[in-house]
């Protein structure tokens, strides 16, 4: 062991080892990726490659949202009305005094706030994250609806074209903001929000700032959300006070599928990711192996389930052998 | 000064007075809000989140959730006047068919968490896309309308003044109260909960027991379908939708952990009241769509820094 | 040197819990160069004290004292950079996060703003390598054995290179190995000049390591000395107040009965392809160094893990049992080691975890019989001598008081066969007695008693037959006068000539 | 030729219909339509395949469905729109590639479509304010009923509502209420309503099956049936002839979604076709209602009784300016 200790070893084998548990989830999102390819070959071109990641970045980004608060044992509801919000604020500011940056920087913000305030509740005041961040979906929600209500609003189209247009903007913005929480991981304040989901009263006593990394979490959680909501804009041309609905539980989903636990501290970004890349590319794929609606629920449910259930099933039965 | 200190230390009793002390103000500052007749229809109303929130309640306390109440309700409630044998005069048939049916979606979710090890969460998330995909088939079929009587008398009639719905859940939180109070079962339920890998080294069995909780979800969650059903005498695809949210809101309100392992029934029940309450005091004020939504919100949440205090960890 | 100034004082401490008193007025100095010993029964507040001179709690009232100088509040954060370090037990490791991570949360070397993993490398190898750690330090915590997640707990404090090191309890899940590597380093470290204040209820390393002692008692002080020139049984003395017998019960004349358990080729997680047979009547001893396949065995004959034999007879009947179910069915019960988290439901009541695994039995048509279940919940938490009301979450017992409930609440179920795994873990000397006075009161009234233990005196005293685990497979079998400690750390360590005589 | 039209497709097409939700009646109602004239092309040479996609109710869902018919090249869309600006900028790049887009129902922001199909929607309000106006003489207390808030058909319907209410000073609103279009929750939201306000002289529903909700919660409190609008759904006209009601409805023709394949295929033979096929609002009041009825049976119970339509209507419809 001692003969490896080159100086990034610890780090690698670290990262290396937290793959463990998702190869059969990385099998079957590779199986899907493939099985698209060969459906539909314009996959691997530019702009088809552009276009099948814009549609799944803004799921990518909230199922971060919602595995990072999972990961510190809690969980947000309201992951949808803050997509909205996001797009909302967009679409009603760009317009305004401080044009396209003073409007990115308004959503950016008003994430920030808001997951900030919702984590100062859950820690401080010791409420249940579910059934505040519940409550706080129906306040933000009435506040996308009052600052526009109905679709509507402006978003410049150079803005749109950047970054929804033919170019895979959006997949460099999804590694860049994975790197940036790769790098947030090692810090010590992100990793204390591992361990704080995992066991707050042993990272107490190891003098992580227990509440403070909640709060980090639920902000940074905000202001993801917020940032999926200003894509979303983008994406669309337009804010609309409602657009972001499903994303609530679809993030849930995707995080829980990538192996996320409920009770914080288990699990990986890297598998919520996947798992939120297996729902977005699942859509594509039924759709050209041209499934009546009928199918393509039956077919969901199926495959959400197979993606958990077999490698487990596989792995209780190699511990039989 | 003991007696504030015993509601204080009681989640359930705490949430009860919560709705007493939210009924009284807004029937002295809303005209008809405090009319018998109102307060009857929101018992009404709250019966059908509180039945769907029994199932629920029970899951959370295992430390598990069932996202396919709403699916279920819906499913129950349109498929039941479809398969409501014409022979039978009572309609009984047609309610234990029905029944069966929602209860046979419950074992299939408890089967996917127990053997498959689904996490509960996806394979509830599952069943209702699964269920979705059986209304495409079933729904828009001809005979939605309810005819049956029993379904009828059940979401119509008030013998002695008391609509049927609230005798009916009247009955369920009996039940589901002696179970968990009163039967090894629901200390088992809550061991699991709290703990389950301690619950197994005790002899506890987890596929057992998670078979017999979803299976008891199901069939409450069909029940509220067809309470639903006889309440608007026709079901709809998504009919059932609004119950999946309320019945978690309702158990969390009630002071059980989401996590598992702690809370009661008890607190449901409030839970549940509490809820159609606010959401009828929204109603009948008066603004627009965006400022109603944020009282709620803020109702909800003055309200849950009264009662909803976690306990330290 | 014993008259340097104190580096860490309590002062005249209050404590308590919902208004239950636990120290009333407590002094405590730890000084440097000095291993500082704190003794006392289960709950007397040993941990408590602890949690108050780390930052962990807040003294309702009374001061903490750094230097000599009172500190204002007192966080954990304040106390590491007051270079206080505590090993708590288990208790603060993250299950998901590496080695190294764990070691360094807290106090985790920087540079940009980033970890600095090159470097808490160098420093985690360092800690490691002072208490034997050997696994790969990219290695999840979840993946560990308790007593080496309690190795890691070690080290983590180590890697804070402390000034005051605080250790509650760090040997009661370690065999006698990895203990004597343990007290290696604490001499090394109070030879340095580090402050030490430990905690255990193995009085023998208390006797060996410590130079003063601090005595609680009834949520006060009753010794504050040194410990020159006393031996085991006036440490015993000072600790319970009063003149006590032997700890083990006398060995029952040998003749075991019939065959409770039997297998061939039996194969269990780490255990590989053993055979192993229990009679009637005995008390059988399973040693080893930590983690060597001791749990997987008594997991696998209870059903709890997949295992497979060639040959299998429990409790008269061909094959394994399949699940729990089946195991308790068949008069087999199992005490974890890890109470917390395998024995116990924590936050639930006393009483509803007493009563867990009789609540069928005791249910009438169905229904629960409340008057049985009090009457048997009184019963057992007097047998053993759990006081107070059993309403209470069993989270705020003390650590022994939780391994008497992890315990008592199989005994209803009269069973004929006991897996114990570290029974007597954390359990302060006098309960110590009462249980080795229950099992062999098992022993003699028929059922058999299979003991994991880390604690090696039980295993040579208590033990009527020991079986020695390494790497999975029976290291040595060893019965009567064969059993000795040197025999059994031997083979442990592999150092052993075959299984003496056997 | 029309809208987005190249010429370089050729008979027999395929069309892709890009539904947003197909669970709901209306939905499968409107989707037989769709099955039923598809039908009837194929056996004319002129379709060969149907794609059917369900967004269930998730815009964002919606448009990567959009986005794999442009990728699988399908000669027609059908779509009704999940927002009413989120679609914009896919179903331009559709009209690019020179497929034929027919958007119907919900409309989107977009003109690059071939051609938008819909009712009134501001003409439906005003219709029905002007109605109710008109019952009540100009002057009483009436309740509005709307369906969801944040959608632009529920804003547009309640816009045209406006003119005519300011007109009638003596129309006093005193509550209104946004609800889904679904019976259960109008029910449970007008007996609320019901309670706080003695006096109702009129209901303005606005849509869907909210109309029976409000007609039941009147029913079961035992209060006098008032002035109520509505729309074709099957349950609110069986009720209005039960409790002999004074009623106004009209209807959003599940045929929209048949008279858009047709106009589609139309388009892609070359045929000129306007870009917004306006279809007027029928009336069902005492005179007409007997024959909506008549043909209850043939419809769901939970449905809408929608009015015949043949091809000559279609031509009749396309051949306006
Ligand atoms: N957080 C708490 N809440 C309530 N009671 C507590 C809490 N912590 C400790 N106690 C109580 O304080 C008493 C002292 O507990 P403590 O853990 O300090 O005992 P101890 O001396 O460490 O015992 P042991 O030898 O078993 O480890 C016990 O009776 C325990 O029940
Ligand atoms: N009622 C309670 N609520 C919350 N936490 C509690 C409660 N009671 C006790 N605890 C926690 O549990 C601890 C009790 O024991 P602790 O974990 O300190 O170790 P211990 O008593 O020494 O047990 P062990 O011997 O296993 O280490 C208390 O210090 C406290 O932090
Ligand atoms: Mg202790
Ligand atoms: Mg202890």
């Amino acid at each position: 062991m001692s003969a490896v200790s080159s100086s990034g070893w610890l780090y690698g084998a670290i990262q290396r080892r937290r793959n463990r548990g998702l190869g059969g989830l990385y099998l079957v999102v590779a199986a899907f990726l493939i099985l698209y390819a060969v459906l539909f070959p314009g996959i691997l071109s530019v702009g088809g490659f552009s276009k099948f990641t814009q549609n799944w970045f803004p799921l990518a980004l909230v199922t971060m949202a919602q595995a990072l608060l999972m990961l510190n044992g809690g969980i947000t509801l309201a992951i949808g009305p803050l997509v909205s919000l996001g797009a909302v604020i967009a679409a009603t500011t760009m317009d305004g005094m401080f044009g396209v940056p003073g409007g990115i920087l308004a959503v950016a913000l008003t994430g920030l706030a808001i997951g900030t305030v919702i984590g100062a509740i859950v820690a401080h005041l010791r409420l249940p994250a579910i059934i505040v961040t519940l409550a706080g979906s129906f306040i933000i929600t009435g506040v996308a609806l009052i600052l526009l209500p109905r679709p509507g609003g402006f978003i410049p189209d150079w803005l749109s074209n950047t970054l929804a247009g033919h170019t895979p903007v959006a997949f460099l913005l999804l590694v860049v903001v994975l790197l940036l929480w790769k790098a947030f991981l090692a810090t010590p304040l992100g990793l204390g929000i591992y361990a704080a989901g995992d066991n707050p009263v042993g990272a107490f006593r190891s003098g992580v700032p227990v509440e403070r990394a909640k709060i980090a979490a639920f902000a940074l959680s905000g202001l993801l959300t917020a940032l999926a909501g200003l894509f979303v804009a983008a994406q669309t041309g337009s804010g609309d006070p409602v657009i972001g609905a499903p994303f609530t539980l679809n993030s849930i989903a995707a995080a829980v599928l990538g192996g996320v636990g409920f009770l914080g501290g288990k699990g990986t970004m890297r598998g919520a990711i996947c798992g939120s890349l297996l729902l977005s590319v699942m859509i594509n794929v039924m759709f050209f192996l041209g499934f009546p609606p009928v199918a393509q629920y039956v077919a969901q449910g199926l495959i959400i389930v197979g993606a958990v259930a077999v490698p487990e099933l596989l792995k209780s039965w190699r511990a039989r052998r | 000064m003991n007696a504030v200190k015993t509601i204080f230390r009681n989640p359930p009793l705490l949430t009860f007075v919560l709705v007493a002390l939210v009924w009284l103000v807004a029937s002295f500052t809303l005209r008809g809000f405090g009319a018998y007749g109102h307060l009857r229809y929101l018992l009404e109303l709250a019966a059908v989140i509180g039945i769907a929130a029994a199932g629920q309640t029970l899951v959370i306390l295992m430390g598990g959730i069932d996202l396919s109440v709403g699916a279920v309700i819906t499913v129950t409630a349109i498929l039941l006047p479809l398969i409501s044998p014409a022979w039978d005069p009572t309609g009984l048939v047609g309610i234990a068919l029905a029944l069966s049916i929602a209860t046979g979606i419950g074992v299939l979710n408890g089967a996917g968490a127990a053997y498959l090890r689904v996490p509960p969460i996806i394979m509830t998330l599952a069943m209702a896309t699964f269920l979705q995909g059986l209304l495409v088939i079933v729904a828009g079929g001809s005979a939605v309308t309810v005819s049956n009587p029993a379904v009828i008398l059940l979401g119509q009639s008030r013998p002695l003044g008391v609509p049927s719905g609230v005798l009916l859940w009247l009955a369920v939180s009996a039940v589901v109260l002696i179970l968990i109070h009163r039967m090894p079962i629901g200390a088992r339920f809550l061991a699991i909960g709290a703990n389950p890998l301690a619950a197994r080294l005790s002899g506890v069995s987890l596929p057992r027991n998670t078979l017999i909780l979803y299976a008891l979800s199901g069939f409450f969650a069909g029940l509220a379908g067809i309470l639903v059903l006889g309440m608007n005498r026709q079901g709809y695809v998504g009919i059932g939708d609004p119950y999946l949210l309320t019945s978690i809101a309702a158990v969390v309100l009630g002071g059980t952990s989401i996590l598992g392992g702690r809370g009661t029934y008890a607190g449901t029940i409030p839970g549940a009241i509490l809820l159609v309450t606010t959401t009828a005091l929204i109603t009948v004020v008066n603004a627009s769509p965006g400022w109603r939504s944020i009282m709620f919100g803020t109702l909800i949440l003055a309200l849950l820094l009264v009662s909803g205090r976690e306990a330290r960890r | 040197m014993t008259d340097q100034k104190p580096l860490l004082e309590a002062r005249q401490v209050f404590k308590g819990f919902f208004g239950n008193p636990v120290l009333k007025g407590v002094d405590i100095a730890l000084r440097p160069g000095r291993v500082h010993a704190l003794l006392g029964e289960n709950g007397a507040g040993k941990s408590t004290l602890i949690n108050l001179l780390s930052g962990a709690l807040q003294p309702d009232s009374g001061t903490i004292a750094v230097d000599g100088k009172p500190v204002g509040r007192f966080s954990p954060a304040a106390a590491r950079a007051a270079g206080i370090a505590v090993v708590q037990q288990e208790l603060s490791l993250t299950a998901d996060l590496s080695i190294a991570e764990n070691i360094g949360l807290g106090a985790f070397p920087r540079r940009f703003g980033l970890i600095d993993y090159a470097e808490l490398h160098r420093g985690v190898r360092e800690v490691c390598a002072m208490v034997g750690l050997t696994e790969p330090l990219d290695m999840p915590v979840a993946d560990l054995a308790l007593g080496r997640r309690q190795m890691v707990e070690i080290a983590k404090a180590l890697y804070r290179r402390p000034r005051v090191l605080i250790l509650d309890e760090p040997t009661s899940s370690l065999s006698a190995h990895e203990a004597g590597i343990l007290a290696d380093v604490i001499e090394a470290l109070r030879d340095r000049g580090t402050a030490l204040l430990y905690i255990s209820h193995r009085l023998n390393e208390v006797q060996a390591l410590c130079s003063h002692v601090t005595v609680l008692k009834d949520g006060g002080v009753t010794a504050d000395q040194s410990l020159s020139g006393i031996d085991g049984e006036g440490l015993v003395r000072l600790m319970v107040g009063r003149e006590t017998g032997d700890l083990f019960p006398p060995r029952a004349a040998a003749n075991p009965g019939v065959l409770r358990i039997g297998v061939e080729g039996f194969s269990a997680g780490l255990v590989r392809d053993i055979t192993f047979s229990g009679r009637a009547g005995e008390i059988i001893g399973i040693g080893g160094l930590v983690g060597q396949g001791q749990e997987d065995l008594l997991l696998g004959l209870y059903g709890a893990i997949p295992a497979k034999a060639v040959k299998a007879e429990v409790s008269g009947k061909p094959g394994l049992p399949a699940d729990v179910g089946a195991a308790n069915a068949a008069g087999l019960v199992y005490v974890p080691a890890d109470r917390k988290h395998e024995g116990l439901v924590l936050p639930h009541s006393i009483a509803s975890n007493l009563i867990l695994p009789s609540l069928g039995r005791l249910a009438r048509n169905g229904f629960r019989d409340r008057a049985a279940e009090t009457g048997l919940i009184a019963e057992l938490a007097k047998r053993l001598t759990i006081k107070g009301d059993v309403a209470r979450p069993v989270q705020a017992l003390s650590g022994g008081n939780q391994q008497k409930v992890a315990l008592a609440k199989w005994l209803p179920l009269d069973p004929s066969v006991l897996l114990l795994n570290d029974p007597t873990r954390g359990v302060d000397i006098e309960t110590k007695r009462e249980i080795y006075l229950m099992l062999r009161g098992f022993a003699t009234e028929g059922r058999l008693v299979i003991i994991a233990s880390s604690d090696t005196p039980e295993l040579v005293h208590l033990c009527d037959r020991v079986v020695v685990l390494r790497e999975g497979a029976v290291a040595a079998e060893l019965s009567g006068g064969a059993i000795s400690e040197e025999a059994i750390v031997g083979a442990a360590m592999g150092v052993d000539r075959k299984g003496a005589a056997a | 030729a029309a809208n987005c039209i190249k010429g370089d497709r050729k008979a027999p097409y395929t069309v892709g219909w890009a539904n947003i939700y197909s669970v709901p009646t209306w939905m499968k109602q409107t989707e037989g339509t769709i099955a039923a004239e598809v039908e009837e092309l194929k056996k004319a040479g002129l379709v060969k395949d149907l794609m059917i996609t369900d967004a269930q109710g998730n815009a964002q869902t919606q448009i990567q469905h959009i986005q794999s018919m442009i990728d699988a090249n399908v000669d027609a869309i059908v779509v009704i729109a999940g927002s009413s600006n989120a679609l914009d900028r896919v179903i331009s790049d559709a009209c690019d590639k020179g497929i034929a887009v027919v958007n119907f129902d919900s409309l989107v922001n977009t003109d690059k479509v071939t051609a938008k199909i819909n009712t009134d929607s501001a003409e439906w309000g005003a219709g029905a304010a002007k109605w109710l106006a008109d019952q009540l003489g100009g002057k009483g207390k009436i309740i509005v009923m709307n369906g969801p808030a944040g959608i632009s058909v529920s804003d547009d319907r309640r816009k045209g509502a406006q003119p005519v209410l300011d007109a009638n000073p003596g129309l006093e609103i005193i509550t209104e209420t946004n609800t889904e279009y679904n019976a259960a929750p109008a029910q449970e939201a007008m007996t609320s309503l019901l309670f706080a306000n003695p006096e109702i002289d009129g209901v303005l529903s606005l849509g869907g099956a909210i109309s029976a909700g409000s007609v039941m919660a009147f029913d079961r409190q035992g209060r006098e049936q008032v002035p109520v609008t509505g729309e074709n759904a099957r349950q609110f006209l069986e009720l209005w002839k039960e409790k002999g009601l004074k009623g106004w409805a009209t209807m959003q023709p599940n045929w929209l979604g048949a008279l858009s394949v047709y106009t589609a295929v139309q388009a892609l033979e070359g045929k000129d076709v306007p870009a917004f096929v306006k279809v007027p609002l029928p009336v069902i009041d005492d005179s007409t209602i007997d024959s909506y009825l008549a043909r209850a049976e043939n419809f769901p119970a939970d449905g809408y009784i929608y009015s015949d339509y043949d091809q000559a209507l279609f031509d009749k419809l396309l051949a306006q300016k």
